[in-house]
């Protein structure tokens, strides 16, 4: 039971780095970025990289995961979305975030491959080793702690840069009004740029921690962006802080769900189902999400 | 030899291909519904041959099936094969029975994925139906006594009393036959006034309900048709493959036909015959060079990058596609000049 | 205040019984009523954010409203989607153009008229369309836009598309035309062109149009009734003589 | 030499030509009223002046300079500021984050300064600092778009129907105001408004458009006992 309490936990806390990150897209370009899990996967494998080269616990690799991600994320919109930001609509934009996933996707197979030769470790379903950490007689995985402390310090720092500083505040402005904010002279792309920055940063952050739970590939990406997907819907799209609320929902309810129903004797493999169908409910019922739906906004349909 | 079965080979899986284009270029060129659900309705069709080929056989032959499904399913497919190969007629009855079953089920499925349209703007349309795949491929990969779950299920050889090569000619004919008949039906919707319906609700939804359409009807029949041809290219596939498997039933595939509809080029109806070829030809390419050129880690990796490549530089570049729309679609201008319409007004 | 001349409310062709409609907290129409008279011309005036527009999306269905009655021909239309008011032949056209930017500017003709849910069966076997094609030439040459048929409905200028639009919704032989400010942005010759247009309408064919428009200079002249809105409700109504001497109205468009 | 000069400017959006062949011109502490009925292009000719909207033939001078291809942002650096009508506030900032974004360019003390010139001239504001802009009633908004364009120091604000949306006595007290903008801070202003009458009073010039096009430029007096004026606004 405490494994699958601590299991709930870790993986609230990555889905929390991811979602808020996916719904900062969102809100900022107007991109359901399917590529999100992928950054995910590059903050995997600098860790292995990192730790392998220099012998250190891939906790240690962090701050690499964090530039890695950020920079790539920050590329790839300089290249790919800056251009279209103005022209293109909201499912081609979608398309366009497909077509990085498989890019991605793929470049990190090739690395897998080349890393393997190159590193002489397993690239492909592999784990971290973790340590326990001794908190005054109870004996608690390492994992638990630096997720936790990690996604709570990322996400105040998010927090501070966007609510206390003139930077967070151009941020918002633009969010809300991108050409007004402009003819007040911010730099808008800059903006932008700053927030597939911090998205890709966040992911990354998270896909440290998560091969000490989980065998990893460069597949993985995937099955953890509808797990993402559905936190941002549940929280509410544009709303943060619901995607924290909607992460810590979708986390405990898939492990505890399907803890519950492989009692049961339920296959646990049935386990992506509970988010794909929160998608699906909540975006049928009530497409604002949560908040939404305790506002008294759920109900009316969300297509003007 | 070998060239006249990559051949036909080729052929068969192009035809497959045409036909998920040709519905996506209806659904999403046409009409604007990003139907992310598409690999779902294809696999409805795999899925159907997967579960009832082998079983629907037995039961016709008086076959008792023992021991579980998902281990003995390639056995059993094997075995009534056999059969088939002295009755041409049962393999037939197989192949109808298994489409008459796949059509009319996906059709509903598809009627069924056109109301989230109504509330949802299109992206979250999308996430909803790609969620819904997923979940079809998840229940059918771990609910093993329908399709044998990851040990995926047999298929019966239905055209097994042909030998080769006549069996893969077969099995091209039937397939280029139900892809030309499909592509034709696409191609007259889209040049019909039901084309220009589709075309209008894409183009504005509001102004084509204040001139009068019923978005709601005229969507759920584009989704109905959509997927119905989606399912026979999935009947076809699994019997071309010779099993079914849960796990090649995933969201790439649906991005796969997206690719081929906007590299072809949206809301052309020939789209979907340049995209279709445009995917396969850079398949082959990059298979050719994983046999004959040595790289340090394999090259299907490659080829999916290149693909990613190639889409984006077509959406930045031309988002048009290699052949963009033309109006009037509709109206065959043939006919108009036939008319004294517009000797009228040039005399003017 | 002076009694206004009021319109006989007994015709039975075009009602709106008390119309409301709010938006959140702020009440965009209150209890507003009015007729349209068959073959008539009639114009809705009033100052910026009086409810004109929410007045016209009501009748035309693109918004419900939150109480009150519209009764067409007899038929109580209150609950019925845009589509099928359509259909009974209430036409409406947007402020903005809406013209489908994809379709040429025949196929937009066309889109308006035939089967509200074209039959895919029937596409298979090709559709004879030589009659619709006939008519909507006949029409496309009335509003001189013939000599564009085949051009992408995306390409006109915005007067065309003002054109376009009433173009489109003639096609369905319309007994009520619905016009949401057809002369904004229009050239006055133009303009004074389409009200020509409208009347002639109006004496040929016995089609009604229901005007809101700005542009009082060249309108009013053409119109026999008006109604003034202000704040959501009619403040005058009667012909155009009656309205322009109302002070209320010169109040309403003057402020102080 | 005027301040602002517009010389037979036509402008509009995409192919739609809205404002046909306006002139006129500003020169310091002068208030100019455009008026006209609704959809005549006085909006329009406000965006062509800023910058916001195509123009197709015609120059737009500014201190001398023309500055008809330039972007707006470099307008409002050379001291030319444009309030819009609608979305011309952050409603999910604070009063103050919405005055910090107006001048985040200029240093911490620098804005203590402007922001105790703005507070004498406005001193409501002062109350509106740490609420969000979503809380505020139109008048409030009003007032912080206001001051964020007065944060930027301008030498010409443009007001685009400040009281638009305002109950008629708020309207009234809204213009008076603009009157103090240019008596008290030395501004000149462009005002286009729909209380004609009130917005003529306080005026120092006026252009009057019909359809697009100028039907009378000059004293605001000579309009006012134009009888034509009120019939041009009912159109006969």
């Amino acid at each position: 039971m405490i494994e699958v309490v601590v299991g709930a936990l870790v993986y609230s806390n990555l889905l929390a780095m991811l979602s808020v990150g996916l719904n900062l897209i969102l809100l900022t370009c107007k991109v359901s970025n399917f590529a999100h899990g992928d950054f995910v996967m590059v903050g995997v494998y600098t860790a292995l990289t990192v730790s392998t080269i220099l012998g250190v616990t891939p906790y240690a690799c962090l701050p690499f995961a964090l530039i890695a991600g950020g920079v790539i994320s920050f590329a790839l919109y300089r290249v790919v979305f800056e251009p279209l930001r103005t022209r293109a609509n909201l499912v081609m934009l979608m398309v366009v975030s497909m077509a990085l996933d498989i890019i991605l996707r793929y470049s990190l197979h090739i690395y897998a491959d080349l890393a393997q030769a190159w590193l002489k470790v397993h690239t492909r379903l592999f784990l971290f080793d973790d340590f326990l950490i001794e908190f005054s007689g109870v004996k608690i995985p390492g994992v638990l702690v630096f997720s936790s402390l990690t996604s709570v310090i990322l996400l105040v720092s998010l927090y501070l840069l966007l609510f206390k500083t003139r930077l967070g505040t151009a941020m918002r402005a633009s969010i809300e009004n991108p050409e007004l904010a402009e003819a007040l002279g911010v730099n808008v792309k800059m903006v932008f740029g700053l927030s597939w920055f911090l998205s890709g940063a966040l992911a990354a952050a998270a896909g440290v921690f998560l091969p000490f739970r989980a065998m990893v590939s460069p597949d993985t990406g995937w099955s953890m962006l509808l797990p993402t997907f559905a936190s941002v819907i549940v929280g509410g799209v544009g709303s943060l802080s619901g995607s924290l609320i909607g992460a810590y929902t979708i986390g405990v309810a898939e492990v505890f769900l399907t803890y519950v129903l492989a009692s049961l004797g339920v296959s646990t493999a049935y386990r992506p189902l509970v988010s794909f169908s929160a998608i699906i409910t909540v975006l049928l019922v009530s497409p604002k999400g949560l908040s939404g739906f305790l506002n008294g906004k759920g109900w009316k349909p969300w297509k003007s | 030899m070998e060239v006249l079965t990559f051949v036909l080979s080729l052929g068969t899986l192009y035809s497959i291909y045409v036909i998920l284009a040709a519905s996506m270029e209806l659904e999403y060129g046409e009409l604007g519904l990003p139907n992310f659900a598409k690999v779902a309705f294809f696999a409805v069709g795999a899925f159907t041959v997967g579960a009832l080929s082998v079983r629907l056989c037995a039961t016709l032959t008086g076959v008792a099936l023992e021991g579980e499904f998902k281990l003995r399913s390639y056995y059993y497919a094997t075995l009534l094969s056999a059969r088939i190969s002295s009755n041409p007629l049962l393999g037939l009855t197989v192949f109808l029975v298994t489409l008459i079953v796949a059509v009319p089920l996906s059709m509903l499925l598809g009627i069924l994925a056109s109301y989230p349209a109504l509330r949802l703007r299109e992206d979250y349309l999308a996430t909803t139906l790609i969620a819904f795949s997923e979940i079809l491929r998840v229940i059918t990969r771990n609910y093993e006594p329908l399709l044998g779950g990851t040990f995926g299920a047999g298929v019966v050889d239905f055209l097994a009393w042909l030998r080769s090569p006549w069996r893969e000619l077969t099995m091209l004919v039937l397939c280029s036959s139900l892809a030309a008949g499909i592509w034709f039906i696409q191609y007259k919707l889209s040049t019909s006034p039901f084309g220009r319906a589709l075309r209008a609700i894409r183009d504005d939804e509001l102004a084509s309900v204040a001139y009068g359409k019923d978005v709601a009807k005229i969507r759920a029949w584009t989704m109905a048709i959509g997927s119905g041809m989606a399912s026979v290219a999935g009947v076809l596939y699994a019997f071309y493959i010779g099993s079914v498997n849960p796990d090649d039933f995933t969201v790439a595939r649906t991005f796969l036909v997206v690719l081929m509809v906007t590299v072809g080029g949206r809301g052309n109806p020939y789209g979907s015959l340049v995209g279709a070829a445009t995917y396969l030809l850079l398949d082959r390419v990059m298979l050719f060079i994983k046999h004959n050129i040595p790289l340090p880690f394999d090259v299907n990796y490659f080829s999916y990058i290149i693909l990613g490549i190639l889409i984006l530089v077509i959406i930045v570049r031309k988002p048009e596609g290699l052949i963009p729309e033309r109006p009037p679609l509709t109206v065959k201008l043939n006919k108009i000049s036939e008319s004294n319409i517009i000797q009228h007004n040039t005399e003017k | 205040m002076r009694e206004p001349k009021s319109m006989k409310l007994d015709n039975n062709f075009f009602i709106a019984k008390n119309i409301s409609k709010s938006f959140g907290g702020l009440q965009a129409l209150h209890k507003v009523s009015l007729s349209i008279p068959e073959a008539s011309l009639t114009l809705m005036i009033g100052p910026n954010g009086s409810g004109k527009t929410t007045f016209l999306q009501i009748i035309s269905g693109i918004l419900k409203p939150d109480d009150g009655r519209l009764v067409f021909k007899d038929h109580d239309i209150t609950s019925l989607p845009p589509n099928l008011r359509f259909t009974l032949g209430i036409a409406s056209t947007f402020q903005i153009p809406r013209v489908f930017p994809s379709l040429s500017v025949l196929e937009n003709v066309l889109m308006a008229a035939g089967d509200p849910t074209p039959n895919p069966m029937r596409a298979l076997w090709g559709v004879d369309e030589h009659e619709l094609i006939e008519k909507a030439f006949n029409i496309l040459k009335l509003l001189s836009l013939d000599h564009l048929w085949n051009k992408p409905a995306s390409t006109l200028s915005g007067g065309q598309m003002k054109l376009l639009e009433l173009a489109r919704s003639l096609m369905s032989d319309p007994k009520l035309l619905l016009l949401d400010e057809p002369l904004a942005g229009v050239n006055p010759a133009l303009a004074s062109r389409i009200m020509k247009f409208l009347t002639e309408l109006k004496s040929c064919r016995g089609i009604a149009a229901f005007l809101v428009e700005h542009r009082l200079d060249l309108a009013l002249k053409h119109v026999d009734f008006v109604y003034v809105l202000h704040h959501g409700r009619v403040i005058s109504q009667g012909s155009p003589d009656d309205v322009l001497e109302d002070p209320l109205v010169a109040k309403a468009y003057l402020g102080e | 030499m005027s301040l602002l000069e517009v010389r037979d400017l036509h402008a509009g959006y995409g192919r739609i030509e809205i404002v046909s062949g306006v002139s006129a011109s500003v020169s310091d502490r002068e208030i100019l009223a455009i008026v006209g009925p609704n959809g005549s292009g006085k909006s329009t000719l406000l965006k062509a002046i800023f910058g916001l909207c195509k123009v197709f033939t015609g120059n737009v001078f500014f201190k001398g300079v023309d500055v008809t291809r330039i972007p707006p942002y470099r307008r409002s650096l050379n001291g030319l500021v444009y309030l819009p009508q609608t979305r011309n506030v952050f409603e999910s900032l604070t009063g103050r984050e919405n005055l910090e974004l107006a001048v985040r360019d200029v240093h911490e003390s620098d804005f203590r300064k402007r922001f105790e010139g703005i507070i004498t001239f406005l001193p409501e504001v002062k109350g509106l600092l740490n609420r969000k802009v979503k809380t505020m009633s139109g008048g409030e908004r009003q007032m912080i778009a206001l001051a964020m364009c007065l944060m930027r120091t301008p030498s010409l604000i443009m007001l685009d129907e400040p009281t638009a949306a305002l109950a008629p006595n708020l309207a009234r007290h809204v213009l008076e105001r603009v009157s103090e903008l240019r008596d008290e801070m030395g501004l000149a202003v462009v005002l286009v408004e729909q209380n004609a009458l009130t917005a003529l009073e306080v005026s120092d010039k006026a252009l009057l458009m019909v359809s697009g096009s100028t039907r009378f430029y000059g004293k605001p007096q000579e309009l006012l006992e134009d009888r034509e004026l009120v019939k041009t606004y009912l159109g006969v």
